[in-house]
Formats: structure tokens, sequence, C-alpha cells
């Protein structure tokens, strides 16, 4: 049962209250787009094992959705923070290196790289 | 290999069963083999063994990263069926089922199929529609289900309560062959018999790595050092994604939590299983007497083998709700265990970007029930390059727009 | 015309807490920058409240402003005022980004109050209700069981006032589960 | 025999005796006695019978650990299986009876079993039973299953006579175990500041240091207890909660806490549990430890105990097991068991300690008080029975050549001890061997990890291996300190208490007794009491190779009866080691899960039983609805009627009389479950053209137009009518089950794709009740309200044509009308508000009774559209239906660059001319189309399944028509109008149906647009 921090209204809800909406960060690809763009947009998942970004909506709550930077082994949070960006703050970046360096996922990484 | 009967068990017990071999031997791991089978689950296992039996490839290693048997094959619900809507989904399972019936014999191992019919309430309109045209289909795919009233559904199980307040059974889609089965004895029998035809089966061997040499699998790096082999098979359910990564390409998939309990045990009251869609639940009773209950998934990635409580709490007041007895019994355990999810929540039994690799994964709920028709398919793609039975579950038809979706009858797919 | 009713109609109960319908409140949903100086302006004109901080409910005598999201709010009004209403905050806020609805029928509105008020709502939301963590003036969305809702805590009186709010469809849910809670054998004896 | 002592008995008053009956028999007890003490005062010492040899089994622990005592409590609605007699409190009336036998107790037809169990190994099953195939299913396995099971299910047409809820509660600290190292972790946080929560599973405070003795502080464990309790009650920052178990501990630091409220005083009103949901930033596991048993040849006959737990029973109830008892140890504090009875006036005949250099001061009092002790012994056996006879006593060093043979009627053993550690394991605490003590103790290094990446839970006391009261207490004052430092309060450092008891001698690991001992033996030496799994089968399931502690457990039944292997797995996994040569943490422990003690369905449910199981949403005009003959149909968490039935009328009926009143007169339908989503802003219209797939920026003001939404997937999702409101407004309706999740999709494209365009959305579906006015009356019936409250807006043809809306007066209410039909006919949808909905339709039902209005549900409804060709999402589609096969390209906007889905619908399989399409099928006699029937085509598949060329996806006895129609999809269908298809109904019956055009009725649309 997991406890996010919305960053909309500084709750810190659990499951519960809240709706998972998977990866974080898709680039939406639509007519015009090839094949592969659109494949993936829609059904490649990075599913990795340790630190993730995901999308929540904070639907029994202010309704509002943010993205979530967590591990999926350790279930730990990293931080939660706007859904309207493209990239993980660098706040959140750096408190992910601090705790798993030599991190990456797509096309974001600790930096060290 | 020693054959198991009722007349070597009594054999033994004369010499207070000192004289039992080992049902599966426990080697070290040569340096090439002709097939490697990553994971030793239920879906591996049975794919090495007809590699064996139906094509007579026996330079076989299954390797584990744990014990043989200890993923999904060791923590779902037993439950097998096959009354699915779509062609692909009923050819496969129903294929698995089949090769249940006679896994026992052929095995020489009491797996305990247990054909005691699985039932799948219907409690709104929509569900009965639903399930009429599942049984229709069924009809012409070749498998035995029909659609029963509430006065039946009452007859086969006692303890329902058909007049729910809110969602009273409307009827069933019954599957009377369907049952459950003694999951660990389906690992443990396979691996022995595998172990009979010269197999290796190499436990606590981790793959850390996939080696491709020219676009096409050479062999892995494991915990026990490097193995090569002509041809791969992948069949790692909650650990796909991880694995594809080695080789160099990615999945459509997710892997999420998803969970189970059971009761204390209780006396024999009921005799087959029930699946309740609308409210989220499903039930059976195990030989022992434990009732064992079905959750639903969470919806987030997780590797953890642990789920939310509040799944627990939705399936356990469905079930309260559907067998008002349940009130009064107590949860004994819960346990989850991974399962992948694609994005038409169907398996990929497919040939992947890496050549002479091959991929088994996705089975979402569906990975127990499967695992006999899944081996048998997996072998003949991996002996041939072709089976009419993995044909529609390749990885291509996210392309082409070419799903398998078998919600669109059940809801949720068990 | 006839006269409007709840969907509870009056309903009562009373346990370790008394749960009632609040009866007809008017209602609006008020959507735009809730930093903009002319939607401070047409919520002050229409509830007399100022606009709340982040998770608050302004309450005045007539009226109220409660912090929904970064980007609404509910506004509380009398109800035979929020068609009114409702018109001069659009025409108010003509020119702004902005949406307002009235949706005064959409809703049930209910009163808990008593010494148990605080266990009760304690007893389906998964929210801390200790005095400690929840005062007068707080105001939170959540969910009470099955259901979405807000609610907050009133100001002065002897003893703890909530006000909740639900849709109207679930009304009759919503007063059976507040006064399943509120069982006069079921007090937890922590707040 | 076991009986009441005169003296002692800690937790009775024996000025109340309380009547109870057990197996029809009536017993008496005192007021705080446990059944399990309470049947033993009346010399019950056989409680039940074992899971597979249905072996006569007494009481062996007196906690929560108990794994044979299991009863069957209570009658009727209030019924219950397999209840711990430990762990039930008794109370006046109590009935209870032992289970697993038939046709009695004493006298099992079963217990056949245990003259087989030569055969009846360890995965004898795997083994046997294979032949002849039916043979398991018919035969076999119902044997099986019938002598397996425990209690007796309960009546299945009864319902739970009880009420359970849920209640959610915060704290900085939970404490969970209510002993002395709980409480002093308790204490130590709370004045620290942080706010403490302590859960006791028992009726009692202290745990065992009451019954163990020893001081703390100069004072009685007893005394320091009250003082203790008594400072934490005084402080507003702790909680205390006993007959609460902490149950289980999940991820983010959420914990399980079962509270049984009225379990020992059941139908005195209020819930009977309370489940807690329990969120802490830290926990203190001070669960304590349980003692192990010893492996021994006849370890299970009646009169064996544990030795702690024999004192339990003597200190706390005042109750003896026997007269005379043999204790029998590799460890000091059996020695304390053996002074209790000595003390209570009982005969210890001898104490065997299995370490060559015995114990340590304890000893030598037991020897003070001339009690007969022996080093390097061993029990080499129990004599088999109901109840302990005879014990053989033999070197421990041995093979088990019984020596000498005592007559005894029970015997304490005591194994050592093992940490209560699984509440630090739930969540993936890690376990740390203790070599010395030889037990698994909470890594500290390795702890459960929360959102935050540290660790949550720490273990105090017992639980985290300290054994010796000092060390307990000074371990609890850390731990409770530590906790608060970790959510946030700086340290307090608080001195710990002065513990002071006898200095215990090292123990030493016994783990087969004696330690070579011979097969016979072994196969009566018991690990898991409950379903029979002795040394041999653990020995067998290594030796066949199953070598993972978890192939083990699942190969012999090792730790998975109801007590889930709290005294049989450290046992276990020592013999297992032993067997394949292998130290013990190599080996590994099987993985713990929740509940730590299993806890009832009732609770996990809470409150959702019944009514309120699930919320029904209810429209404004529901009780009139359900009041006027309306049979419902769940429709999500709504309830729609699906038809109103008169008296004496079937279904069928009612709905063939709503049909054809409504095409020929007025009909009325509750349509307030439709979606009404309000969508505004600069950017609302492009928005809108890229959530649907026609045009919707284009739309007049005034006017209404049919949308369809496409998921990304390029499915159809959902549909319903738009209309704009004003220049940058619109009013969105979606079907009934489509409100919610239409507004959270629109939200979610806004939110997190286009969060730089200019909308809002507000969902206003509950706002209004909204009634379809429908059938040649439908104006005639507004005209007449509109003239009885003296004018309104105007609903003629002119004013008002198809497919506009317009705002106003009807019959005195306010509304919105939307000339708009989903049945062909001529129809009005108005919205009034919600609060004067039922106003409102009282008003039509009683100006339409000339007009010969009748209220309709939603097969109707389906009906009417289905006539007219229209499509309904949920029938017509599926999920995998894109509206280019329904013939909607009309509504798929050719202009637009973009809508979502429409990338989607230019893959390869999407444009597949082979994809079935919509079509009308007629049946050929008349008759209706099985419902879900597939057409059939010619040959089989790869698959050997026979090829399908279609399917029915509605299909309705048309009442206007008398006949039955349908819609389908087929391959090709469209161009091969006038084909007939088969369907094989699932009745044995083929039905032959004509290739049809989809509109059945009034083809030219003439009947709406008058």
């Amino acid at each position: 049962m997991l406890i996010l921090e919305c960053p909309y209204c500084g709750v810190k809800a659990e499951e519960t209250e809240l709706a998972a909406g998977g990866e974080a960060h898709l680039k939406r690809f639509g007519p015009g787009s090839d094949e592969d763009q659109f494949h993936d947009y829609l059904f490649m998942r990075e599913n990795p094992k340790g630190v993730h970004f995901e999308r929540w909506r904070h639907a029994n709550g202010c309704g509002k959705w943010f993205h979530a930077a967590r591990c999926t082994t350790t279930l730990e949070v990293f931080g939660t923070y706007s859904a309207q960006t493209y990239e993980p703050p660098q706040e959140i970046k750096d408190k992910i290196t601090a705790k798993r360096p030599g991190w990456s996922w797509r096309e974001f990484s600790d930096g060290a790289k | 290999m020693k054959r198991y009967s009722a007349f070597a068990v009594a054999r033994e017990a004369l010499r207070y069963h000192t004289g039992w071999e080992r049902a599966w031997r426990s080697p070290a791991p040569k340096p090439h083999y002709d097939v490697i089978i990553v994971g030793a689950g239920g879906h591996g296992l049975a794919t090495a063994y007809y590699l064996g039996k139906n094509f007579g490839i026996t330079n076989v290693a299954v390797i584990e990263k744990g014990w043989l048997g200890g993923g999904n094959t060791g923590r779902n619900t037993t439950i097998i069926r096959s009354n699915y809507l779509q062609d692909p989904s009923a050819a496969i399972y129903e294929k698995a089922r089949s090769l249940y019936e006679t896994m026992s014999q052929d095995l020489n191992y009491n797996v305990m199929f247990s054909p005691r019919g699985v039932m799948m309430l219907a409690q709104t309109e929509h569900e009965i529609r639903g399930y009429k045209r599942t049984a229709h289909a069924n009809a012409l795919q070749g498998v035995q289900t029909e659609w029963i009233e509430p006065a039946r559904v009452k007859e086969l199980v006692p303890i329902i309560n058909l007049h729910g307040p809110r969602y009273p059974v409307l009827g069933a889609l019954w599957q009377e062959r369907a049952g459950t089965a003694r999951h660990d004895a389906v690992a443990w029998g396979y691996a022995r018999a595998c172990s009979d035809m010269g197999m290796d089966i190499i436990q606590q061997c981790e793959v850390t790595g996939v080696r491709v040499e020219n676009g096409r699998v050479a062999g892995v790096e494991t915990s026990k050092g490097a193995i090569d082999c002509e041809k791969m098979g992948m069949l790692v359910a909650g650990n796909a994604s991880h694995l594809a990564d080695m080789a160099g390409f990615r999945l459509p998939m997710e892997s999420v939590a998803l969970q189970a309990l059971v009761s204390e045990p209780i006396k024999p009251c009921m005799d087959v299983v029930v699946m309740a869609n609308t409210v989220h639940g499903y039930m059976s009773q195990s030989d022992k007497g434990e009732m064992v209950i079905g959750g639903g998934t969470d919806a987030a990635n997780n590797y953890t083998q642990r789920g939310s409580f509040h799944h627990i709490e939705e399936t356990v007041r469905a079930l309260v709700e559907t067998f008002p007895m349940v009130s009064r019994l107590k949860m004994l355990r819960q346990w989850g265990g991974i399962v992948d999810v694609t994005g038409d929540r169907s398996p990929l039994i497919s040939k992947t970007p890496v050549d002479n690799c091959f991929i088994n994964c996705g089975w979402g709920t569906g990975g127990f029930k499967s695992i006999p028709g899944s081996g048998w398919a997996m072998a003949e793609l991996m002996a041939t390059g072709h089976s009419p039975l993995t044909e529609e579950f390749s990885m291509n038809r996210f392309k082409e727009g070419k799903f398998i979706d078998e919600s669109v009858a059940a809801g949720v797919a068990h | 015309m006839s006269s409007p009713v709840t969907a509870t109609n009056g309903a009562q109960f009373t346990g370790i807490a008394t749960v009632e319908d609040a009866g007809l409140q008017g209602m609006i949903t008020l959507r735009g920058d809730l930093s903009s100086k002319t939607l401070k302006a047409a919520v002050k004109a229409a509830t007399g409240a100022e606009v709340p901080e982040q998770r608050k409910i302004s309450v005045v005598e007539g009226g109220a402003a409660a912090w929904m999201s970064p980007d609404e709010l509910l506004l509380l009004v009398p109800y035979g005022d929020a068609v009114a209403k409702t018109a001069e905050l659009a025409q108010a806020l003509k020119g702004e980004h902005a949406l307002a609805a009235n949706v005064s029928d959409a809703r049930s509105y209910f009163r808990i109050s008593g010494a148990g008020a605080r266990e009760v709502l304690a007893k389906i939301s998964p929210v801390d209700l200790s005095s400690q963590a929840f005062a007068p003036g707080d105001f939170r969305r959540s969910r009470t069981a099955q259901v979405a809702a807000a609610f907050w805590l009133e100001d002065g009186g002897e003893e703890d006032s909530f006000r909740l709010v639900c849709f109207r469809s679930v009304g009759g849910y919503m007063f059976q589960l507040l006064a399943g809670a509120a069982h006069p054998q079921s007090a937890v004896g922590v707040y | 025999m076991s009986m009441r002592l005169a003296k002692q008995g800690r937790l009775i008053d024996r000025s109340k005796q309380i009547e109870f009956t057990f197996n029809g028999k009536r017993m008496q007890g005192y007021a705080g006695d446990s059944l399990a003490s309470a049947l033993l005062a009346n010399d019950q010492m056989m409680m039940g019978r074992s899971f597979k040899y249905h072996r006569p089994r007494g009481v062996v622990a007196s906690g929560s650990e108990e794994p044979n005592a299991l009863m069957q409590l209570g009658t009727g609605d209030r019924y219950e299986p397999n209840q711990r007699a430990t762990t039930t409190e008794l109370f006046s009336g109590l009935t209870a009876q032992s289970q697993n036998h038939w046709p009695s107790l004493e006298f099992d037809v079963l217990a056949i079993n245990n003259k087989l169990t030569r055969f009846l190994t360890a995965g004898f099953y795997y083994k046997m039973f294979i032949h002849p195939r039916p043979f398991w299913k018919h035969v076999y396995e119902p044997i099986i299953r019938k002598s397996a099971g425990l209690g007796q299910a309960p009546d299945a047409e009864l319902k739970d006579a009880d009420s359970y809820e849920h209640f959610y509660f915060f704290a900085d600290v939970v404490v969970i175990g209510g002993g002395v190292a709980g409480l002093q972790a308790a204490k130590a946080a709370a004045l620290s500041g942080a706010k403490v929560l302590v859960l006791e599973q028992n009726n009692h405070w202290g745990g065992r240091a009451p019954v163990d003795g020893g001081s703390i502080d100069g004072e009685t464990p007893d005394a320091w207890v009250e003082k203790t309790l008594a400072e934490l009650r005084g402080m507003q920052n702790v909680t205390l909660r006993d007959r609460c178990m902490g149950a289980g501990v999940y991820d983010h630091g959420y914990v399980l806490g079962y509270e049984r409220l009225t379990d020992h005083a059941p139908g005195q009103g209020g819930p009977r549990h309370r489940l807690w949901r329990i969120r802490a930033a830290q926990i203190v596991t001070a669960t304590g430890a349980i003692e192990r048993p010893l492996s021994f040849a006849g370890n299970d006959v009646p009169g064996v105990m544990l030795a702690a737990s024999m004192r339990d029973y003597v200190v706390n109830w005042g109750v003896t097991p026997g007269q005379r008892v043999v204790v029998a140890t590799n460890n000091d504090d059996a020695y304390r068991t053996a002074l209790a009875l000595h003390e209570a006036g009982v005969d210890v005949v001898r104490v065997v300690d299995a370490r060559d250099t015995g114990g340590g001061a304890l000893m030598e009092q037991v020897r003070e008080k001339g009690i007969r002790v022996e080093l390097g012994r061993a029990i080499a056996k129990v004599k088999d029975g109901p109840r302990v006879s005879k014990v053989a006593i033999c070197a421990q060093n041995g093979e088990g050549g019984a020596q000498e043979e005592i007559e005894a009627d029970a015997v304490a053993m005591s194994g050592g001890w093992s940490p209560v550690v699984h509440l630090w394991s739930h969540c993936g605490g890690k376990l740390t061997w203790d070599k010395e003590q030889a037990f698994f103790r909470p890594d500290p290094a390795r702890p459960p990890l929360g959102d935050n990446g540290a660790g949550f839970v720490i273990a105090a006391g017992a639980a985290n291996g300290a054994l010796q009261l000092d060390a307990v207490l000074a371990d609890a004052t850390l731990a409770g300190a530590q906790a608060a430092e970790a959510s946030g309060y700086p340290a307090k450092s608080i001195p710990a208490p002065k513990g002071d008891s006898e200095r215990e001698t090292l123990m030493e690991p016994v783990w087969l007794m004696p330690a070579k001992a011979d097969i016979k033996l072994r196969m009566k030496s018991w690990l898991d009491y409950q379903n029979d799994v002795k040394v041999s089968d653990v020995q067998l399931a290594a030796r066949e190779g199953y070598e993972s502690v978890e192939h083990t457990k699942r190969y012999t039944t090792l730790g998975m009866a109801t007590d889930q292997g709290k005294l049989s797995n450290i046992n276990g996994l020592a013999i297992l080691a032993d067997s394949l040569g292998a130290e013990i943490p190599q080996v590994g422990t099987t993985t713990f899960r929740p509940p730590y003690h299993p806890i009832s369905m009732g609770a996990i449910g809470g409150e959702a039983r019944g009514e309120i199981f699930q919320p029904v949403r209810k429209t404004p005009i529901y009780d009139w609805n359900d009041a006027n003959g309306a049979d419902w149909e769940p429709v999500g968490q709504w309830r729609r009627p699906f038809a109103y039935t008169r008296s004496g009328e079937s279904r069928h009926d009612a709905v063939n009389r709503e049909v054809k009143n409504t095409r020929e007169n007025l009909g009325l339908l509750d349509a307030s479950t439709l979606g009404k989503l309000i969508v505004k802003g600069p950017d609302a219209g492009k928005f809108l053209d890229m959530m649907y797939t026609n045009m919707m920026s284009t739309l007049k003001i005034g006017k209404c137009r049919y949308g369809l939404m496409c998921s990304e997937n390029g499915f159809l999702m959902d549909d319903g009518v738009v209309a704009r409101i004003d220049e940058d407004t619109w009013l969105c309706h979606t079907t009934t089950g489509g409100a919610e999740s239409i507004h959270g999709w629109m939200e979610e494209w806004l939110q997190t794709e286009w969060w730089d365009w200019k909308v809002y959305v507000a969902n206003v579906t509950e706002q209004y009740a909204q009634v379809a006015v429908v059938g040649p009356n439908a104006r005639k019936v507004l005209e007449k309200l509109n003239a009885q409250a003296g004018g309104g807006l105007d609903l003629s043809k002119e004013a008002l044509p198809f497919m506009e809306w317009r705002e106003g007066q009807i019959g005195g209410f306010d509304a919105r009308a939307f000339r708009i039909s989903f049945s062909g006919e001529l129809s009005y949808e108005i919205a009034v508000a919600a609060s004067e909905g039922q106003a409102f339709w009282d008003a039509l039902m009683e100006a339409g009774a000339e007009f010969k209005v009748m209220p309709y549900g939603t097969e109707t409804l389906h009906i009417l559209r289905a006539e007219k060709g229209f499509i309904m999402i949920g029938d017509e589609t599926d999920g995998t239906v894109i509206p280019q096969d329904l013939g909607l390209n009309w509504a798929l906007s050719k202009k637009k660059e973009d809508y979502l889905g429409k990338r989607a619908q230019q893959r390869s399989h999407m444009v597949d001319p082979d994809r079935w399409q919509l079509v009308g099928l007629e049946t050929t006699d008349g008759s209706v189309l099985p419902d879900g029937a597939y057409a059939l085509g010619n040959g089989i598949n790869a698959n050997g399944q026979k090829n399908m060329i279609g399917r029915v996806t509605s299909t309705y006895h048309s009442a206007t028509l008398d006949r039955g129609i349908a819609m389908g999809l087929v391959k090709h269908g469209p161009k091969r109008m006038g084909e007939v298809l088969e369907f094989p109904g699932t009745d044995g019956k083929v039905y032959s149906a004509k290739i049809v055009d989809p509109v059945f009725y009034d083809k030219e649309g003439e009947k709406q647009n008058v």
C-alpha cells in the first residue's frame, strides 16, 4: 500500500486515493509517424527493475495527474513532480543519483555517462 | 528412472522408504547445449519436455536462477480452464487442458489434475451476453462449455448466494472438464521426466548476460560460467523484460503484482471453481480444505512479490457477498507473484529480433493453466520454426493492430 | 413550480455521533486561475469569502470558498442564489479563462457532529483525523469507503462538527455508511 | 490427570464461575480462563485430531502458536471453525466442539490412517493414484479431501450475524507487542515526543515476564507492568490497545491491526472485529519469542507440551496438565517450569537435560528442591496412546536404545527459543543466524525499506534475540528511542530499567532426540503436529532432491498448517540442513507472509456487505421507479429499470408493451445516468476535434451533433450527442458508464499532453435529471405542461428543429430541451435540476395520462434503437471494433489531420478488407437469433477450429415488426446483402439468417423529424 505525495495539493495520499497511469514521459506519435514510432509509443515499455518514472492521478483527491520517480524493486519513492514537463527535474535526478549511482532510464541518466 | 506406483510405495514402506532415488539430477553445466531454456518454471520445463518427447532434442539445459518451480508456477491459484473467447487463446488453452488430463500418466507423477469444473458467474445483462457469446464461440472451437441457469448454479455450488441484494446470479458459463491441479507437482513431474531424458536442470544459476553474435544467439553468461547454445528459449515470467534487455530488445509488456490468499482449511464444501468477475473474486477449495482465493492485479510496476492490501479487501468482500459463509472463515496466508502483462493482455510466443532466440512470456494471469499447451507449442516453434498454436501470438501483432483481446467477454481474464 | 428535494430527504441518525442530511446547499464549481485578481474579486462578490489557501476552506456568514485543486474552487452560496450567482460569476469572469458551473443539485451534503464525529470519518476515510492533524478550516478531498467525498471541520462550537459533500447519486449509500460507522456501540475511544 | 490447582492463577477470578460446553458436555471454568486452560482444568487433555493420520492431539502451547487445539465455536449464524482454544477467552455459554474426527473425538474411524503411516509418507500421493485415470477425480480425491480439512464449513444459508468495521490511524511509532519490551519501547519513544500506538494481541499486558519471574527495578514484573501501563495511559501521545494483534506489515509503513471486540462477549452489540489500517513512520516489533519443541518419538502424544506453556497454565490459570511430569530440555529456561510445577505441588519426576554439562543457577535450584536432574540424556520415546503414560529415557548421544522407562502423565519440553520475526519479515526485512543461541533474528543492517528508502521496522527484546530480562529492557529502550528519532523526534536518552533474572548458561542445539535416533524413532518424531510431518519425511524429501526449503515445505507440507510453521519451521530446517550436509543459514527460511495469525474474512471486508457492499448510484427518480415495478439492471454502479413489469406480466410482455406504446403513443425514459460534461475555453473546439472523430469545432451554437470517441489504439470507446452552448462552451453527453471515465480521459489529455491548451472540463452529470419524452405524443404532452404553466419554451418543429437544443421553462421547470432521438420517434430529452427531477417526472406522468404515457426501461431503449439500426456502445462494440467496422465512416472527419485513434486506424489489420462489418440480420423464419451466436464459414483452421465469418452483436424480438431482428458483424458483410448465413446455437439448432440493411424501421427517418 504505497504512499505518494501529490505535488499539486500536498497530500501524502495512499494508493487507494490514487490511480496508476503507466510509464511517464511518453512522446505521442499521431498520423504521419512511422510504424515503429507508433508501435513503440503505444506498446513498448521500459518495465525496469529499479528506477522508474511513472504517471499517477490523485483520483480520489484533487484529480491532478503527476509524475513519480520510484524504484520497482524496493518501492522507494525518490520524488513526485508535475505532469507538465518533458523530463524529470534536476533535483529529482540528483536525488536518484545519490541513491542509485549509475542509473539510467530511456534518455535520462545520472549524468556521469 | 524408477517408476512410481502404489506397488512401489508399498515396497519402499517395507524398507522405511530408504530406496527412493532423486526425482531429478543436480548436474554442473556443460559448456555447450543444443538448446538452452532459461527458466525452470512450468513453461520452461514443459518446453524442454516436449522438445525431447516430440522432437527428440535432448541435449538441453534448463537454467534456473532460484529453485525449479519457485516462481509463478508455485504461487498461483491452480485453475485450469480453456473457455476463452478468441480462437488463438481457445486453441492453446484447450491444448493445455487436454494435456493436463493425461499428464499424471504421461509423466508418471500424480499432478492431481481434478476436472471438477469451472464456473464463471454472470451477474449483469452484459455478462450474460458475453458468456453466451463465449459459449457459441467455444462450440465451434471444440471447447466444451455451456450456459447454465441459476438453479443449476446452486445445484453445483450449494454454498453460493444466488440472491445477493446487489448482483444476483443470473446464470453462468460452465466448463465441466476444467478444474485444478497441484501446481508444484506439475513442475516436479516435468523436471523428473526431463532429467530422465538426460536433460540438465541447473538450479541456482542466474543468467547475467546473453551472447549474441551476428544477430544470432550464441550462449549465455551465468553465475556458473558461460554456456554456449544453438537455440535459446526465454521463459521467465516476471523477468522477461530484464532478460530481453540483456539480449538487446524490448518488449511490449509491464510487470505487476498479482495476489492470492487462502483460508484456513475446512471440510469439503465446494466441489467446483467459481469465478465472479463483476465483483472481482474467484474461489476454489483445495484438497487440503483451504479456500483458495484469487485477487486482482496492481496497476503499477512492481517486482517485490508483494501487492497492495486493498486488492485483498476488494476480493474478500466480493466473496463474502457471493458466499456469505466466507465471512466466518479466516485468512491464513496471502502472497503475491509478479505477472507480465502485454498490451492486449495475451501472451507473446514468438521469434525475436535475435535469431534462434525465442520468447514465451506475458501470460498475465493465465500462466498456470496454459503450461502444457504453451510448452508443446513453444517446443514446436523452437524445433521447426513454426507452430500453428503460436502463429497469432507473435510480437508483430502489435504493429499490425491484430490484438487478441480476451477482456471483451469476461472483463477480467484469470 | 415544485419544491426541490435532496437525495436523502432529511435523514438523521444518532450514535457515537449525529449524522444528518444537511439539506439543500448552493454549490458552484469554479475553475480558473486562482491567483487572478478578477477571480478573487468575483469569488468575494459571490460568496463574501476570500480565495482559500491550499487544502483550506474560508467560511463567512452565508458563504464559503473551498480549495479543490490548484485551479478549482467549490463555492458555497444559499441554494436559491446558486443559479444567479453562477451567472454573475460567468459575467464577472468574462475575458478570463474560467468556468463556473452550478452543481448544487449534483451533490449530497451531510453534517457529522458530536463526540465521535472524528472516529466516524476515520472509519471510512484514509485521512489522519486526530485533532493535531485536522483542525477547523482544513478541507480534504479523499475517499470515503468506496466513493469520493470532500469534508471539512466547522469552526467554533462545543463539539466537533464536520460537513461532507459527495455526489448526489451516492447520497443514500453515504448516509448508510455514516450511520453504520456511528453505531452506538462502536466508539473507538481514541479521538 | 490435568486439573485445577488450589493456588496460583494470576489471570483467573475464582469468584466468577463460568459454564460452557465441550462436545456437548457441560463444564466449568473461571473468568479469565482461556478455553484451553478451562478444558485442562476439566481433565480434557485430548482436544483434537491431526490432519493426516487423525492422531489424538492435546494442547501443546498456550498462545497463538497452538497447532492442535482447534475448535468449532458457537452455533448457527455465529458459528466459526478452527478457533484456537488457547486464544479463546472463556465466556458464559461458550459452546466448543473438537474437529476432524468421526464419529467422535475419542473414537475416530479415520484413525486407521495412523496404522498406515508407513505408507503415507511425505509425497506419497505424487507417487500413487496415477492409474486408472478417472479414479483420481472420482475415488481417490474425494477420500483425501474428506479426511483432510479440519473444521466443518459454516452453514451456507445463514448470514453472519455480526458486523465488522475498519479504522484508519496514523502514528509516528507503532509498537507491536505489549510485553515488557513493548511497553518499555513505547515509553522510550513517547518520552521523545512521538505519537505512539501499542498493540497487544491478548487481553492482558506484560507478555511472558510476569510468568518467568525476576525483577525490574527491584519490583516484580507484574508491578512494573502495572506502573508502566499507568504511566503510558497518562501520556497524551500514547494509545494502548489490547485484544488487538499486529497482523501484518506492508509497504510504506502500513500496518494491519486486528482488534477482537466481542469474541469474548458474543452478541453484546457493536462490531465484532475492527481492522485497523495504520500508517506508521516507524514500527517496533516487540513480538517476543516462541519456544521450540524437541523432536523425539511420541512428542505428539497428548500431555507433551512446551515447557514454558505448561508454566503459563500453572502460573496464569492455576492448572496443571499432569501429576507426574518429565521435563526435557536443552536450555536453562525449562528449569523454571520444573520449579513452578514443584511449587504448585506437582511431582516433577525427572528433568532430562540433553546437555552433558547441564545448566546453571536454575538447575541448581531445581536440584535443591530434590528433583532428579539427568544430564546428557534424552527422551527416547513417549509411549503411543491418547495420553502420556510412559516415557523412555536414553542417552542423547545415541540411537535410542531405551534404558529406563518412567511412569508419567505429562512431558514438558523445550528445544530453545525462536524470536518472532514474522512482522519484521513481512515487508522484506532480512534475517541473520545466531549460532550461539541457534535461532534466526532480524539483521538490523537489512531492514524493510520505506518510501524514503530507509528502514522502518526495528525489532526489540526477545523478538530481536534478547532473551534475558536485563538485555530485553536495554534493547527495548534503545529501540523505542531509535524509532522516535527516525520518525523525526530528537532522541531523549532515558535509562533502561534494571532487569534482574537468573543468569542462564548457553543452550545447546538439539535437533533430534536422541541424536542418532533410528528410522523407527524418526518416523515417530513429529515436526509439524497438525499436518503430521515427521523428521523422516523431511529426510526423505532431501534424499529425493527436494533440496530447496520451499521444495521441502511443499513436498512434505511442513509449516503449511494453520500455525504456519510457528513451532515446526526451525526444527524442520535444521533436519533439512543436516540431511544436505549444509549449514542452517545456507538453507534459509521460507517466506513469512501476512497475517501473523489468521484474521477473519469478515474483518477484511469491513462494513462493505449487504446493502452497502458496493455503492448503488441512484437517479433522482429511483424511488419512483422502484415503487412502480422497475425490474432493476445493474449498469456499473447505477441501477436502471430493465423494464417496468406490472403484476401478472412477464419481463418479455412488459418490454413488448413498452415498445409498442412508445412507438404508438408516448414513452418516458429516465435518462439521468447519461454523462454530461461541460467543456469550455478558447481551445475547447480544437480539443474536442481531437477527442472526437467528428468535427466539433464547427458545430453551430444551439445545435447538436452525434459524436464518436476512440481510444488511441483506434477502438471505439464512447459515443453521445454534443451540444454547442456558446462561443467557447460545449456540452458533451457520454454513455452511462462513460461519465467518469470520459471526464478522466479528457483531463488526462489536458493535463499530460496539451497542458498549454486553455480548456476546462466540469462533470455536471448529476446536476440534472434527464428525461427522454418519446413518441408521437411527445410534443403534445410538453405543450400541455407549458399551457398549464401559462407559457414556456416553444417546442414546435420550427422553433426547435431536430438536432438542436433550447433553454427555457417547461411546465414551470427551468429546463434544457434537446431535440434528439435514439428511437426514431419524435423525441425530446429534457434536463431539469436533479432536485426537481421527481417533480418533473410526476408532472409528465400526470399530464401524459391522456396521451397514454408509460415509462420504459433499458431493454425497450435497446430495441427501439436496434429497430433503427443505431449502434450501442458495449453491444456492437467490445473494445475490438473500430468505427469503420460499423459503417460510421460518415462520422470520421476527413478534414482533420489528427484525432485520437486516427493513426491507429491506419495499421495494416485495421484497413484489412476482410474485417467483419456491420449488417442487419433477419432470421428466415422470424425467430430470434441467439445472443452472441457466430456465423459458420467453410472448413477448419490450422488448429482444427471451425472457421467463423461473423457474429451477432445485438438480437431482439421486435414488437413493432413482430419478428426477430439482429445486428451483427460479418466478413465482407455489406457486400453480401441477401445472403443467408448459418448460426449454430448452443441449443443444438442451427439458425439461418439473411444479411439485410441494419435499419429495420422507418428507413427514411420520417417519424423523428415531425
